[in-house]
């Protein structure tokens, strides 16, 4: 036990490793951490989906709520339950056997809400594309609101996306 | 007026009777018999009530009846008007509801005349209970109940499973009374068998004797109110009864048990050493945890309630246990909080247990199963039972502001005052007893989540289920009485507590020791120990019900609201066989208390023959096997069939043998008479 | 008549704390995972939001599923004004004692396994049973741990026992007081659904108790779930706070006492809020079917904690 | 001359019988009819002791011996109610009386005759006042119920009678033993008296005799006339006899005859305790009895035939008799009481179970079932009975068996008591049980009720249970005055 | 003199009829049986003559003849028709061997001894000395009827219980009332009847006298 504690005093605090590298993180986070206190009340709760991926974007989506990242610090925390989300973070392009469940986790998730799909093969179905599990990309089956490329994107990437998504309801309401 | 409200309760009990002997069928039939019924519950309880509130006994010596043993002596002091109240206020709603749900008998299957004629005299044995004043009056009323309760038991005797059922309760009934007589006949010590004597007679009684007298008592009666290990016949009796019988068996009869003891122990010999209270305490404490424990594991709604009847009879002998603790020691006041708990909860269950009786009796009448996993979605198709379902739930699982808690309470409250106690030994025992009811508390509450969430809550299980319908009119202002009780005697303490200090006052020595009760509506324990005031907490919490929503709509809360399908995790179509079943839901428990369920598993898979990677079903049964039956009573029944394998050897058919009979005992007889 | 106004402001500051309380748990949890973290007042931007968003109900659900968050709320702050805050004796002192409170608490949890089980989905009925399994075996504990209050003041009342305590402070450090809040203290993790007991922060359903009752809630009815759960954290962690180390409440309504009360009161909280933090970061979570053991261990603390007080009476 | 009343009816009635050939129904009416003279003559002569006469009969013949033959005290009225009432009822429910579809007319004639004869019989025994004649009496029981036994042949029937007879042969010359053994000992200390074997003077004479002869002769007698009462382990014929004989002769034989036999045995106890004082005699009823109450509980557990089941009850309730006769005035008081019921419920469920057996044709327990459905006032009936036998209220027998624990603790018997109650608990049980298979169930295919179950055909027996609610609610005060004084006689 | 003559013929006409009483156990035709009860039943007529005779009783001459009639013709004859007709049938296999009856038939004159101790203690009279001799002759009835498995000799054994309580009666108190003693010979008669009809249905019906055979009613 003491040596458990020991060694959480002297790592410290990881995240934020303030650098020139990482300015433009700062930076993001910084709006992201303003935007979330203006929209949704500074509280967002997102329900991942994984539509179909290669788990790629998922294993991003945990670094986003690593140490480092840390998104809770904005408010930002994964639930378990379509109902308790603001956001959907959707990954993967929609196989035929998650059409369905896709689409009844949006119905099921209460208004106000959003929709941010993660990585190319929600938007394009990447290397899937054409295969016959496949029935196309998110937006076939929900409304997208703001898709993240890359393949996988990086966490900072996919906060960007949410951050984005979080500016058009701001939009909206304007 | 007190002769007259007694010759109207026998006069209507026999109308009652007469017309269901007589009458022809149809549910006027039906009608009148509950209304006798009814009608002399209610001169019952109106008598009861006259006699607490005058304070002055309501007797009765017809000397030409029974003239070998004194007479039939009739006598009605506060502690049995106390307990006639309790036949009445079970009776009336019963009755009411039995008008509406024997009309599921008239095709015949089951003979309505019976149940009527034994139904009235049921209530009538029971009520004359109260009031026997002589040993032979006692008993006699007392068999009597047990035997017209025994052909309501049996009143489904097409199926085999009732009459086994019956038999059961034949027996324990009849064992119980053997004890009884055992008890009461060493009590008359030869003389007239008036209680008054026997109160007076029972001072010069050597200590053993006065030991061996409470013991069987305490067994005896205890048979009957189905403490551990004498509630065998519970989850056999009350399930196979109808209903209205069955919340009458186990919210009235039962507690006539809890009479005899009182009267016997307390009142006729005046109290005794503090180990009779500590065995009643500890055998309060067994039954209420086993009671609870068991119905767990039950998923028949019935046998589930019936194991909860042992439960409460468990915490209601802990009222009393604690009650003669304390009297022994000289603790007058606690003594009286800890009998006060004990007959409040007395009411409380007859109420709640009553209701909850009633309540499964219209989910059987709709559904036509005991068995909950067979249930499902009922608070949608009968929305009015599942709302007095709840009620009593709630009150069983002593949750304030209901009655259930209110009695607790009290229990609670004269263990705490274990504290006073000069005997160490005997005080450490109660912290185990308040173990033992907070856990009997808890798991009550975990089971009534079960038997009401499996039974109303979700989907319908089965087609009968889906397609069940509200029960008749009468059906539902029979629970309704009920569940007005429930919130009334939780509410309300405050009236009835002193009242149940006057019903106690002189008993065994008992003074006339009645809590306080303040103008905020309190019940405060003697001593000012701890007060409460459900009331107000009632009050409170209603308030706060209806202040919640209101702050909301004031503070501009989101207040849309969308149906849509349930969040399955994204699985289409919800399906009944998804839901948590009874099993499932009590599995937890049914693991964590394995050493007392010894869970007998078995689990048949049956693979594919291809390959044994694939199956093609999984069986998986577990049955419990309940404690006592493993160990007492089956080995007494084998017990008891090796005998008479054995006597029966004597018959053996040939006459020589018969003859040489004969010739022994006489050898052995001159043998005897000559040198012995 | 400032009494009364008093119990409502203390009802008030209840509500206030609590998701501060909770949120100031996270936050130190985060610290000691070397993150960041949420600030300690996220949960109250928590709340506003669902309380700004849509209930979405199953078709399924019965009034009960709707009924039910308005109980355990309600009976939450029911409890937190016969609980000594920030002073005592209240005058709702005599309306319920510790006993009222506990079976105040387990009608909240009563309705809201009941409403787990309305919907009909099987984490629904799986968090409902666990939930009442918990709360069973976490009663006995509970009660002998009342019992051990009770008799060193002469009463369940809450009032009594802090005023009792003020007034006899050799009382407060007798062992049998000591073990006994070492047995609520276990029963305070499992009764609001902590670690070893419970992942309050859990994705995965099959590790679920508390939060597996609530998947099927949405909007202001998860508002008013997850604010009750804070309240009883925060009811649970004040009487750790004032019936044990009652030092700080106010006896009177002295407007100096009753600042100090508050200061005390926030500091005692944060103390254990650390307390509960340091635990949660230390411990793993146990098997289900551990946790009766460890339940046991407290039922065994909560006995010894009677037994010593009879035998140094 | 009311003794000719209560004895000549019968004896008429088996002449009549016997001279009319073939066989007639009016034979049948006239019996049925005569015995209700008997009744009446038994009734005033009930009358006559209630209000302190002791009626006697006797011829002043040189060296008979027959100075006051005939006596009747209480206890005697008592016993004569009791066998004039049932002979009454069973009269009138006989086969040959009325249409008759059983039995041939030979057999009819027969079975008037003897059974008159067997009546005529236990009258004498209950009136005679000198022990020899009530021997001879009781003896002659044994030959005319022998022949009524096989009424038709069959196996088991022979093997019955043949069982009985033999059984009750040796048992009955035991008695006649001991009878001489008491005799033997007044005349060793009195010298020959002509009357000596009077009842009168063996108990004026009582307290000087020798103790060590009338132990011996008491075990004599309660063996010998404890055969004829069926008490363990002279119980063995019981079942056979009572489970094959026809049901009118069973009623008599279970209720009549066993009280008879009991009235015997009471006889001589008054004597033996006269001479050697309480305790001896007590405690070999005792025993006796609670041997009979076992092997009757044990041997009801797995009983498969029910009318054995109820000759086993009969076994139980002559050990209850017995632990009764041993438990001093209040429990001789409840001992009679209970011979009173017993009779009454006894005569009750012979006649039930003749229906039942007539209907169902089988006197197995598994072959009997929907009773209630198929013969709803026979079954409604047969519970009745069987709940009274078992000793629940609101049935006589509740009050006797109440009056023999309170009898039993009174003398500080507490272990005693405790194994009765324990034995009485398990034949409860049992009887429940298999009641509940006869009562209710599917009925066997074919079994029709015809003409069995007719309310006037079962209107007697109605009365019956009136008797038996009736004992069990109070206690007339006739019959409380013959039991008190019956008590004085035998356990003063 | 008269006493001691009375005593010692008393005495020694008992002994004679125990004696034909055990001699039963040691035969085995049911032909034997019929002449062994027919003799002991005429020693016993002899012998109620001799007490008649020293007792100064006019009674027992008539008893004895009536005894004569009744046991020496009449029954013999009924018990002779019944053994022309089932004679063949012998009695095999007894229950219990000869040897065994014959040494149990001794413990139980002796037991006889045992148990009448007080008869003769209390009795003044000069036969006193036959009554355990009578008792003994009432065990060896008693176990003939037990160990004997034909119906016929079941039936002997009976008559020769019954000769033992008869001799009991006469040895210890010169007999009984004769009204007494005429019902008892009735009866006796009346049941011989009723068991010798009950011996014709036994073989009609089973075709054999054994009564082994009649163990179809149990428990």
């Amino acid at each position: 036990m003491p040596a458990l504690f020991r060694k959480i005093l002297q790592t410290g605090l990881v995240t934020e490793p303030l650098g020139p590298a990482e300015a433009e993180i700062v930076q993001l986070v910084a709006q992201v951490d303003r935007q979330a206190q203006r929209l949704l009340g500074r509280a967002l709760a997102i329900r991942e989906v994984d539509a179909g991926s290669c788990n790629g974007c998922e294993i991003e989506i945990t670094g986003l709520t690593g140490p480092v990242y840390d998104s809770e610090r904005f408010g930002i925390q994964f639930v378990a339950s379509p109902r308790h989300a603001d956001l959907l973070l959707v990954t993967g392009p929609v196989t035929r056997n998650m059409e369905v469940p896709l689409r009844k986790t949006y119905e099921a998730t209460p208004d106000p809400k959003l929709v941010v799909a993660v990585g190319d093969c929600a938007q394009t179905c990447g290397v899937f594309r054409g295969s016959y599990a496949v029935i196309g990309s998110v937006d076939k089956v929900i409304p997208v609101d703001v898709f993240v490329p890359g393949c996988p994107p990086e966490p900072a990437d996919i906060l960007r996306g949410i951050l984005a998504a979080l500016d058009r309801v701001s939009a909206q309401r304007a | 007026m007190m002769t007259v409200l007694f010759l109207v309760m026998i006069a209507a009990y026999g109308f009652g009777a007469c017309v269901a002997l007589l009458g022809g069928a149809g549910l006027d039939r039906a009608r009148l018999v509950a209304a006798g019924a009814a009608t002399g519950a209610g001169a019952g309880l109106a008598l009861g009530a006259v006699v607490i509130a005058s304070g002055q006994p309501f007797a009765l010596l017809i000397p030409e009846l029974l003239p070998i043993a004194g007479g039939l002596a009739l006598r009605l002091d506060p502690l049995g008007a106390f307990f006639l109240i309790v036949i009445g206020a079970g009776a009336i709603p019963a009755a009411i509801y039995g008008a509406g749900y024997s009309k599921a008998y008239e095709d015949g299957h089951a003979s309505l005349r019976l149940l009527g004629v034994m139904f009235n005299l049921f209530l009538l044995a029971m009520s004359l209970v109260t009031l026997a004043d002589n040993v032979f009056t006692f008993l006699l009323m007392w068999e009597g109940m047990s035997l017209t309760s025994y052909f309501l038991v049996i009143t489904e005797s097409s199926e085999d499973s009732t009459l086994r059922s019956g038999n059961w309760y034949a027996a324990m009934t009849h064992a119980g009374l053997a004890l009884l007589l055992a008890a009461f006949v060493l009590l008359m010590n030869g003389g007239t068998g008036a209680f008054s004597d026997l109160r007076a007679g029972a001072v010069t009684l050597s200590p053993e004797v006065r030991n061996l007298i409470f013991v069987l008592a305490l067994f005896g009666f205890g048979s009957k109110a189905g403490i551990v290990p004498l509630h065998v016949w519970l989850p056999r009796a009350h399930p196979a009864a109808p209903s209205h019988v069955s919340a009458l068996m186990s919210g009235v009869m039962i507690k006539l048990g809890v009479y005899g003891l009182l009267r016997v122990a307390l009142d006729l010999l005046g109290g005794g050493p503090t180990w009779w209270g500590a065995l009643v305490l500890g055998l309060g404490a067994v039954s209420a945890l086993f009671g609870v424990l068991y119905a767990l594991m039950e998923h028949d709604l019935k046998r589930l309630l019936a194991y909860h009847s042992v439960e409460n009879i468990g915490i209601i002998f802990i009222g009393l246990g604690a009650g003669l603790i304390f009297h022994s020691s000289g603790l007058m006041t606690l003594a009286v909080l800890g009998f006060i708990g004990g007959l409040y909860h007395t009411i409380n269950h007859a109420s709640f247990k009553g209701l909850l009786f009633l309540g499964a009796g219209s989910v059987l009448h709709a559904t036509g199963t005991r068995n909950m996993e067979e249930m499902g979605g009922l608070i949608k198709r009968m929305p009015w039972t599942a709302l007095f379902f709840l009620i009593g739930s709630a009150a069983i699982s002593a949750l304030p502001p209901l009655n259930g808690f209110a009695s607790e309470w009290l229990v609670f409250q004269s263990l705490l005052g274990g504290l006073a106690l000069p005997m160490p030994e005997i005080a450490l025992a109660i912290p185990i007893a308040v173990g033992m009811l907070a856990l009997t508390s808890g798991l009550a509450a975990a089971c009534f989540v079960k038997a009401f969430g499996i039974s109303f809550l979700a989907l319908p299980r089965s087609r009968e289920a889906e397609h069940a319908h509200e029960s008749p009119l009468s059906m539902r202002v029979g629970m309704a009485i009920l569940a007005l009780a429930c919130v009334a005697l939780g509410l309300a303490p405050f009236a009835v507590v002193p009242m149940l200090g006057g019903v106690l006052a002189g008993l065994g020595g008992l003074p006339d020791t009645r809590p306080v009760f303040t103008l905020d509506l309190s019940v405060q324990a003697p001593a000012g120990f701890a007060q409460i005031s459900p009331a107000w907490i009632g009050v409170g919490l209603f308030v706060l019900l209806a202040l919640v929503p209101l702050v909301m709509r004031l503070a501009r809360a989101n207040r849309k609201l969308r149906v849509g399908d349930t969040w399955g995790c994204g699985r289409i179509g919800q399906t009944a066989r998804m839901e948590y079943t009874a099993t499932s839901f009590a599995e937890p428990l049914r693991r964590v208390f394995a050493e007392l369920y010894r869970p007998a598993k078995e689990l048949t898979i049956d693979f594919h023959p291809e390959s044994k990677y694939f199956v093609q079903s999984i069986e998986y049964k577990s049955e419990i096997m309940p404690l006592f039956e493993r160990v007492l009573y089956d080995p007494l029944l084998r017990l008891v069939r090796r005998v008479s394998r054995q006597v029966r050897r004597v018959q053996a058919g040939s006459v020589h043998l018969y003859l040489m009979y004969i010739a022994v005992i006489l050898i052995l007889l001159l043998v005897a008479a000559r040198w012995f | 008549m400032t009494g009364y106004v008093f119990e409502m402001v203390q009802g008030v500051l209840a509500l206030l704390l609590a998701p501060g309380l909770a949120g100031f748990v996270r936050w130190v949890k985060a610290r000691l995972q070397n993150r960041r973290g949420a600030p300690p007042w996220q949960p109250y931007f928590e709340l506003r939001k669902l309380f700004g968003k849509e209930v979405i109900v199953s078709s399924n659900a019965s009034w009960l599923f709707r009924f039910a968050p308005y109980v355990i709320f309600a009976s939450a702050i029911a409890v937190t004004l016969l609980v000594p805050l920030i002073a005592a004796p209240l005058p709702f002192d005599g309306m319920g004692d510790l006993l009222m409170v506990v079976y105040l608490l387990l009608l909240g949890t009563f309705f809201l396994a009941l409403a787990g089980l309305d919907v009909g989905t099987a984490f629904g009925g799986m968090g409902a049973s666990r939930e009442m399994t918990v709360a069973a075996i976490a009663e006995p504990t509970i009660a002998l741990a009342i019992f051990g209050l009770a008799l060193g003041a002469g009463s369940t009342n809450l009032g009594r026992i802090v005023t009792q305590t003020l007034a006899n402070p050799a009382v407060a450090v007798s062992p049998g007081r000591l073990l006994a809040f070492a047995a609520l203290f276990i029963v305070t993790l499992a009764e609001t659904g902590r670690l070893p007991v419970d992942n309050p922060a859990t994705h995965l359903e099959l590790t679920m108790i508390h939060e597996a009752m609530i998947l099927e809630y949405s909007g202001r009815y998860l508002a008013l779930i997850e604010w009750g759960a804070w309240l009883k954290l925060t009811i649970f962690f004040t009487l750790l706070a004032n019936l044990f180390v009652p030092w700080g409440v106010a006896t009177t309504f002295d407007p100096a006492a009753l600042a100090l009360a508050v200061a005390s009161l926030i500091v005692k909280l944060a103390v254990l809020g650390v307390i509960i933090a340091v635990v949660e970061t230390r411990v793993a979570k146990l098997r289900l079917f551990r946790v009766p053991e460890l339940l046991g261990v407290s039922f065994v603390l909560a006995l010894l904690a009677v037994t010593s007080s009879f035998l140094l009476k | 001359m009311t003794f000719f009343f209560l004895l000549l009816p019968p004896l008429v009635a088996s002449l009549l019988a016997f001279l009319v050939r073939p066989y007639r129904a009016f034979v049948g009416w006239a019996s049925a009819l005569l015995s209700l003279i008997s009744l009446g003559a038994a009734i005033t002569i009930a009358a006559q002791t209630i209000a302190g006469n002791v009626p006697t009969w006797g011829l002043t013949i040189d060296s008979l011996g027959l100075e006051d033959v005939l006596r009747a005290d209480s206890l005697s009225a008592l016993l004569m109610v009791c066998i004039t009432a049932v002979a009454a009822l069973t009269l009138f429910l006989s086969p040959g009386v009325g249409r008759e579809l059983r039995y041939t007319a030979p057999q009819l004639r027969r079975y008037q005759v003897f059974i008159n004869l067997f009546i005529a019989a236990m009258l004498l025994a209950v009136s005679a006042n000198n022990v020899g004649v009530m021997w001879i009496a009781v003896e002659a029981t044994t030959i005319f119920s022998a022949f009524l036994i096989p009424l038709t042949l069959s196996k088991t029937s022979i093997e019955a009678s043949w069982k009985y007879i033999l059984i009750s042969s040796v048992g009955i010359g035991l008695a006649f033993a001991g009878t001489v053994l008491a005799y033997f000992d007044f005349v060793a200390r009195s010298g020959r008296i002509e009357n000596a074997l009077n009842w009168t003077t063996l108990m004026a004479t009582a307290p000087s005799l020798h103790a060590e002869v009338i132990r011996l002769a008491f075990v004599f007698l309660l063996i010998g006339f404890g055969t004829k009462a069926g008490i363990a382990p002279m119980h063995t014929w019981k079942p056979d006899a009572y489970g094959e004989s026809p049901a009118p002769l069973g009623v008599l034989m279970s209720s009549s005859l066993f009280a008879v036999a009991t009235y015997t045995i009471v006889r001589w106890k008054a004597v033996a305790d006269a001479a050697l004082g309480r305790g001896y005699t007590d405690n070999l009823l005792l025993a006796l009895g609670l041997l009979s109450l076992l092997v009757a509980a044990f041997s009801v557990v797995l009983a498969t035939n029910y009318k054995r089941m109820l000759a086993y009850s009969s076994i139980e309730h002559t050990g209850l008799i017995c632990l009764g006769l041993g438990l001093g005035p209040l429990g001789a008081f409840a001992a009679l009481l209970h011979l009173v019921n017993h009779t009454a419920a006894k005569s009750l469920m012979f006649f039930l179970v003749g229906n039942i057996e007539q209907v169902y044709g089988s006197p197995l327990i598994e072959r009997v079932r929907g009773l209630s459905k198929v013969l709803p006032w026979t079954g409604g009936l047969f519970a009745a009975g069987l709940l009274a036998l078992i000793g629940l209220p609101p049935f006589g027998l509740f009050v006797s068996e109440f009056a023999l624990f309170r009898a039993g603790f009174a003398l500080n018997q507490p272990w005693l008591m405790g194994a009765t109650l324990v034995l009485l608990s398990v034949v409860f049980v049992s009887f429940i049980v298999h009641l509940n298979k006869m009562l209710y169930g599917p009925p066997p295919v074919g079994v029709i009720a015809g003409q069995v179950d007719r309310l006037w055909n079962i209107a007697p027996l109605l009365l019956v249970i009136g008797v038996l609610v009736v004992l069990g609610l109070t206690l007339p005060v006739p019959l409380a005055a013959l039991l008190e004084q019956s008590v004085e006689i035998i356990a003063k | 003199m008269n006493d001691i003559l009375f005593s010692q013929l008393s005495t020694f006409g008992s002994s004679v009829v125990l004696l034909f009483g055990i001699a039963l156990l040691w035969r085995k035709s049911l032909h034997a049986y019929t002449v062994v009860f027919q003799w002991q039943s005429v020693m016993l007529a002899g012998l109620l003559l001799v007490i008649g005779y020293f007792g100064h009783d006019v009674e027992l001459y008539f008893v004895a003849v009536i005894l004569f009639v009744l046991k020496v013709l009449i029954l013999p004859r009924y018990l002779g028709k019944l053994e022309q007709r089932f004679g063949g049938e012998r009695e095999s296999q007894p229950y219990v061997n000869v040897a065994t009856s014959l040494i149990a038939s001794g413990l139980l004159v002796l037991l006889a001894y045992a148990v009448t101790r007080p008869l003769v203690q209390v009795s003044s009279l000069p036969t006193r000395g036959g009554l355990p001799l009578a008792v003994g002759l009432i065990f060896v009835g008693l176990f003939v009827v037990i160990t004997r498995k034909k119906a016929l000799a079941q039936i002997v054994g009976f008559l020769v219980m019954e000769n033992g309580i008869a001799l009991l009666v006469a040895l210890g108190t010169y007999g009984i009332p004769l009204i007494v003693e005429l019902g008892v010979f009735l009866d006796v008669l009346m049941g011989f009847l009723v068991m010798q009809v009950f011996v014709y249905h036994i073989h009609g019906t089973f075709e054999s006298i054994d009564v082994d055979q009649l163990n179809e009613l149990r428990h």
